[in-house]
């Protein structure tokens, strides 16, 4: 079934909704000069149900969490519950206008608050703030409290430190807080080695990244150690907290010698992810940093909670208002429903999945990295080259299963790798029939590579091209 | 309590199958040390049950009293009219419990709406190309002054001091960053951006500026011909600050040969939600295409040859381009962006351009009566406004507006939130929102408010 | 994709969702006697997440007006108003207790009081009761009315008159009320006849049952003329409202003579069909019939709403409480929207949009009624069956065209019927592509008959088989 | 105004087509007197726009002020926790805009959606068929009695005093209609139905005995053993009418051999809604199957052998069967039966255990803290009950409930709303939305409010 653009269904005449009438002697065109208005909005006009009819088969469409099983690793596609929509769809909190006076907005103030106390019990921080609005927005957000901590010392020092196996937002959030980027390479464990990591620490170096367990889904052993050298070498060690779903409840980044963390809201604490937002990524921090935090702070005086301005080292603001306020909202719900122990089951539950899930698959793929995973792993589908099969075919014959493909092609160190990512909310059922399509799928590899090679052959459109889309760069509908 | 489905038998099956005896030793290689202080310090008591839960939220929310107040707030904010329909579709499972569609096939319904996002920004500023969205308007313009920075290869960026003085903070913070010189220009007499000081201040060094328009201070910017000329002249770009639905009827971005429109995308059907999340728009033109931060949605074919979407010109993005991304913005505010286009195309060009006329039509009736009946001095008399506008008033503006408070208005935004020194002025906004016999309300207790002092 | 029943999910050790605990010292075992409680529930356990992919899944499975045409007859498939939803989950209707005390509860009374009066002036009657569910309910209490009515004026009438094009549920509510069917056979014009009707009336009719227009979409012209005679027998006239919505703002049942009316709200005033229900048939009556209506009804003293349990000669109650009330309040937010203008355009565009669709429909089909209709018409595919296709076999077919069939087999007066409504809600452009799929088929017809007879393809499932339904009755997943 | 998506031109087109002039022409068979009375007496005022409309519609829903009391209203209709899913669901557009599903091919959504609800009223009630739903228990249990006339060929129902009166309210209309005597048994001194004189006014010409449990004044009935006997000894079937909760913890209805079991599913996650929609539950044994009344959907298999429902043994149905029917009903309440099946799959039986025994022990904790402290009586005070019992004060109920409720509290129903003498009783309701701090502030304020007496 075709779905036909809004443009193409549009005809000037057809009606809007039921709208109030603007006051006659104040129209614009009888106040303002006639050079700042617009001649035409060029915008489509089409009926109500037209609107309806067009977003909800669109909405037939798509996939989500709530269709099926999304081991998209790295991503924490959990299950998002229902209950923290309900909250969030209270009117007193979606009505609510940022500048509300203090007195009058207490509600959403003591949601920021004491969001901002459980954060700290469950990673170990101080403080945290809620302005960066996803993880990479944390990152920033972070290493320009670092850069402000350091420079405030009279250091200026440049150097990122990131393993090889670090998000691509690492990087890319040090070059936009100024800081260059240098790599270091994993060992054969997937691991940081504290030995290659002292050939690369030096004075210049600001801050470690890292995401611990890692992208390999496996636990930094050493990063005890690793804390020591880094502080050591007056550098220090930032939490990429995309992964925190694999240790919470058995460690806090905090314990671990970690400054800085960010946290994200939309994995963690299973606040939905839009079709790839809003999320959230708020920043925690140890006390000596916390003057460097933005500004306001949220903060209660034993009877009031109030914003505070008065930072006295701030980085200043990185975005407008508090945040992303309805997602910190069903974060708090998600966690005062769990409670410590229910957050920690979360965890093991997330890696139990992950461990049986890697026993089951490692007959098929090769597994680079076989130790005990956290909440995932990574396989390797080089296997399958010699057969002149990508792991994309397999990804893509995954969609007419049904299912959702692992992410593919990170983390870069491995060789067309699967990063496999269950999460806590799936049934054993659920992995075992995953096991059993893949099987399916390397039978077809076998005996029909072509249905595999051409896949998928189910869905609404066949493989898309990317490389056409680059080419023509259609992107609006003029 | 969590939300897992595992039985205790299959916990033991899985265990077993992983060849461990305990869930603990799944976190064996975790030093015992750390494991300690966990179990030591992560404490946090659980809701008793959902409804427990529910209750407890919900008289929290109570809590935010001023929802049930008469408002007249802005300042990068408004209480729009939010067409139900737009609700649900924020609630439609393939939407919101989605990920980033990195799976183009199996996610079309997500990928053809941000397309359709896309275009109906475009539709509306008259600009070639828009991302699939930015956080928010903050953060929006600093990537905007960032791309300005990357295509003229010159490291200053000059705001008008009409940009909201948080969109200035966030500003400030991301261009220090990267040691770009930040020049502010101060507004003339009638509240619009100084265009002798900026060309005093501009210069071939001189990577982009910055306007709002409608200003901070509800003030139409009526020289932005002049601005083009003087930024454009000096090779730099010209960067402009929107508020949507002010689109309805004021000369889009296109039309002043805009470079980079920004603008916060709340006001398109997105709820106020204490301040987030929001939606930053991004357009510019097609010649600046590879140095957009961001996701872009793009049109392609699939393997026979039908229409369908995907993302494109990944190659700019941080999972690719790691150090050398455009930006380091991966999860954005996709839901948002939806909204925004399930609203748009709900109104039509007729609505939008409605709404803009009934807020514009609004706010300058209360206006006229303030001035009129309440004889109330009015900040820049004589300047174009939109919905917004700036109020004198005899006392501390905080003061004034707790005894307005005491009558359930909010009566706007006391300027002093922001400038020390302008301590009796008070930002007013009207939307579609407040009806009639709001504004008369209003009116009614200004003059009330007015006589007790 | 094959979706499992639940009860293929369950497992008992499943958790449920997160719900208090009760209290040790007064639980049913400590004391109830043992042979008062039940041992075991067989209801099912699956898990939060499992119920959520479950519904959602099977939701994927279906079609509704929000996905495209459903120009299904004599049930006014019409868009329903998202605006409605919003109003009808205000909590301070869906969380109103029915015993909640007057004064606690004027808002919701004010709603039903104000929906009478709206209905009165739309209808021509004079009083509503809102206990009928449905368009069905409110015939059966209708009846009961009049036959009250008739027995407090000492009369034994026990025949109920319908047209042979009239709904089944005319005859199954004469039933239930206690009276016997007869079946006037209409004219060549698809109508009632005077000249007919006049050889059916005598002493012992009750009650004339009409719809106007008629289930042909034609309107009873002769309407005036039969009121009259109804009356000179003695007998009450009574208005199936079921489609109401091709004459609203141009007719009212009350000026035509009719002594008691059912309105669907679920049709004509475009509350949501929710799959078969809920409805609501609210039924008014004229002036003399009102001491007769059932109790409580919603009364209005100038200052303040109340319920009225003092009715005189009340035929009691046909349902609890007073009726299906989040209904009630979508139809008044649809009445209080449109207005008088907004309602007579819905009739008119409706009327426009199935005059339109005849027209160009009936090259195709046998039209055995060709003069102008009102909200539907009437084709007949009998001109199919020297080809062997049945009007079952279009409608299948029409499936995999992505629309939803028009009515089949009824009024049971036409043979191979296709009854068609295309309401006032779709688009020209809708019409025009139905008109265009149509011609495709029949196309087919000719060409590829198999492709019809075998429909539909694209569906979730094939034609299924509805004689071994009935034969295995197979009604539980026991 | 209206929701018709038609430009001018089209319509002008439209006309064209059907070869007339105007819309007008449209009509003309109406009689020009009857189209004269519509225009001159058709006359509704519309709401200006959409936010009016809300505005106006929120404004009247305030003035239930009764939902923010803290209610133990019972009698019928219950305050239950519904999981948000359950109200998800109601939104799904294929389930609430769809018709009656007559294409079951494109059904099977709601298809399967109400084969389950089926099977899960049958695990619930241990009956072996279930209706699609019927549109609440009071036209339910009339549906019934009905039945077991069809099915004994005999015209004489008797229906326990312990009968919601509003169900004896409705069956009176019901079996009137049709000529069906209806005798009312009264209850014991301990609220149970009395047997004996059941025994006493039973007779083979009855057809079917209709009993409540836990019956309306919240006894359970103890002695279902003895009636049914009784019932079956003359060749009558035996009707029960139950509130499905209560089903978490009771036998149920198929221990006792019950015939015909109905009542009202509200309880199932439906919303209290002022009275409606709810959802009227039936189901029986198999041998019955074809004297149910409604739709009833069945499991069969498509042209390739696959399992898919239909409606099934429509041949019972009005728009088949018409005069013969076995009931007028078409329309149900089919989003309801859906809301049930949903709210009874994410409860499964821990949970509807766990929220009967929640109930239950909340509601005896009450009653002893009303008979300790309070001293109150208790009608029933020897009686088993489940979540409902009856209180007797020292005064006019309706003025003691006045007195409670300017503690915003409802204190309960007073039963002189059906029983004229008995006007110093109260039937007090506890579900589990009532916390413990609010049976705590109900005692409380029952002190203060004796104290003052």
């Amino acid at each position: 079934k075709k779905i036909p653009l809004i443009k193409e269904l549009n005809n000037d005449e057809k009606p809007t909704i039921h709208l109030p009438e603007p006051l006659e002697d104040f129209l614009p065109e009888k106040i303002l000069p006639k050079d700042l208005l617009r001649e035409s909005l060029p915008i489509p006009q089409i009926s109500e149900i037209e609107v309806v009819r067009h977003f909800t088969n669109l909405s037939h469409m798509g996939y989500g969490v709530d269709l099926g099983f999304y081991p998209l690793g790295s991503c924490t596609m959990k299950y998002n519950p229902k209950i923290n929509e309900e909250i969030a769809n209270n009117e007193y909190f979606t009505d609510l206008h940022p500048y509300t006076p203090e007195e009058l907005s207490q509600g959403a103030l003591e949601i920021i608050y004491k969001l901002g106390e459980a954060l700290s019990k469950i990673t170990g921080m101080d403080k945290f703030t809620f302005q960066p609005s996803a993880g990479a927005h944390g990152e920033l957000t972070a290493l320009l409290i670092i850069k402000a901590y350091l420079r405030n010392k009279g250091e200026n020092r440049n150097i990122v430190l990131v393993p090889d196996s670090a998000h691509g937002t690492n990087p890319a959030s040090a070059s936009m807080a100024g800081f260059e980027t240098i790599e270091i390479p994993s060992d054969e464990r997937g691991l940081v080695n504290p030995n290659i990591l002292g050939k690369y620490l030096n004075k210049n170096v600001a801050v470690l990244m890292l995401t611990n367990p890692n992208t390999l889904g496996l636990f930094e052993k050493d990063i005890l150690k690793i804390a020591q050298m880094v502080h050591d070498e007056g550098a220090l060690l930032y939490y990429d907290g995309a992964n925190l779903n694999g240790i919470m409840g058995y460690a806090r980044p905090g314990d671990m010698g970690f400054d800085a963390v960010h946290v994200n809201l939309h994995k963690t604490f299973s606040t939905p992810h839009g079709g790839g937002g809003p999320g959230a990524g708020p920043v925690g921090v140890k006390d000596f940093l916390k003057d460097y935090l933005p500004v306001p702070t949220v903060e209660y005086d034993g009877n009031k909670y109030y914003l505070n301005y008065q930072v006295p080292k701030t980085i200043g603001r990185v975005r407008t208002f508090y945040g992303n306020f309805l997602v910190m909202l069903k974060a708090y719900a998600y966690i005062r429903l769990l409670g410590d122990e229910g957050l920690k089951k979360t965890t093991e539950m997330a890696v139990l999945n992950a461990n049986y899930l890697k026993e089951k698959l490692k007959a098929y793929f090769e597994l680079p990295y076989p130790s005990i995973c956290k909440h995932e792993f990574v396989l390797s589908g080089k296997n399958l080259k010699e057969k002149g099969i990508k792991v994309l075919d397999i990804a893509k014959r995954l969609l007419d299963y049904g299912v959702h493909p692992p992410t593919i092609y990170f983390p870069l160190i491995v060789e067309e790798a699967l990063m496999i990512e269950p999460t806590e909310t799936e049934t054993k059922y659920t992995l075992d029939e995953f096991v059993e399509i893949i099987r399916n799928i390397l039978k077809e590899v076998d005996e029909n590579p072509d249905i595999v090679k051409n896949a998928p052959h189910n869905t609404p459109v066949k493989r898309l091209n990317e490389v056409y889309a680059a080419k023509v760069l259609k992107v609006n509908w003029k | 309590m969590t939300y897992f489905p595992h039985t205790p038998q299959e916990i033991k099956e899985m265990l077993n199958t992983i060849g461990l005896e305990s869930i603990e030793d799944l976190f064996s290689e975790i030093p015992e040390e750390i494991r300690q202080k966990a179990k030591e310090n992560f404490k946090i008591p659980a809701s008793p049950s959902e409804i427990d839960l529910l209750e407890e939220i919900k008289n929290i929310a109570r809590k935010n009293i001023g929802k049930d107040y008469i408002s007249f707030l802005g300042g990068g904010a408004y209480k729009h009219y939010i067409p139900p329909f737009v609700k649900l579709v924020s609630l439609f499972p393939t939407f919101y419990t989605a990920y980033t569609p990195y799976q183009p096939e199996i996610s079309q319904g997500v990928l053809q709406s941000i397309f359709e996002y896309q275009s109906l920004i475009c539709d509306l500023t008259g600009m070639e190309v828009a991302n699939a969205s930015l956080y928010e308007a903050g953060s929006g313009i600093a990537e905007a002054a960032l791309m300005s920075v990357r295509i003229t290869g010159k490291k200053e960026v000059i705001a008008s001091s009409g940009l909201n003085p948080e969109y200035i903070s966030v500003l400030k913070t991301y261009l220090q960053a990267q040691n770009i010189e930040l020049k502010i220009i101060p507004l003339d007499e009638k509240g619009e951006t100084d265009v002798d000081f900026l060309e005093k201040n501009i210069s071939p060094k001189t990577s982009g500026v910055i306007i709002q328009n409608p200003n901070f201070f509800g003030v139409i910017e009526t020289k932005l011909k002049d601005i083009e000329e003087l930024i454009h002249k000096n090779n730099a770009l010209f960067i402009l600050s929107i508020y949507p639905i002010s689109l309805g009827i004021l000369k889009p971005p296109s039309e002043y040969n805009v470079d980079i429109v920004v603008g916060e995308g709340q006001s398109l059907g997105i709820p106020l939600g204490f301040g987030g999340p929001y939606l930053g728009i991004l357009a510019t033109k097609k010649e600046f295409i590879r140095q957009i931060p961001g996701r872009i949605v793009g049109e392609t074919i699939d393997l026979e040859g039908e229409r369908g979407f995907v993302n494109t010109l990944q190659t700019r993005e941080q999972h690719i381009r790691r150090a050398k991304a455009t930006s380091n913005i991966c999860t954005n505010e996709a839901l948002s962006a939806i909204s925004a286009a399930v609203y748009m195309a709900i109104l039509g060009k007729k609505g939008i351009k409605k709404i803009a006329e009934v807020c514009f039509s609004r706010a300058h009736y209360l206006r006229e009566r303030m001035q009129k009946e309440v004889n109330l001095e009015i900040t820049y008399p004589n300047s174009h406004f939109f919905n917004e506008f700036v109020i004198k008033i005899p006392e501390n503006s905080e003061n004034f507006l707790k005894k307005l408070e005491e009558k359930k208005i909010l009566g706007g935004i006391p300027l002093s939130r922001f400038y020390k020194d302008r301590d009796k002025e008070i930002l007013v906004a009207v939307t579609e929102r407040n009806s009639l016999e709001e504004l008369e309300y209003y009116i009614k207790s200004l003059k009330e408010v007015l006589k007790k002092n």
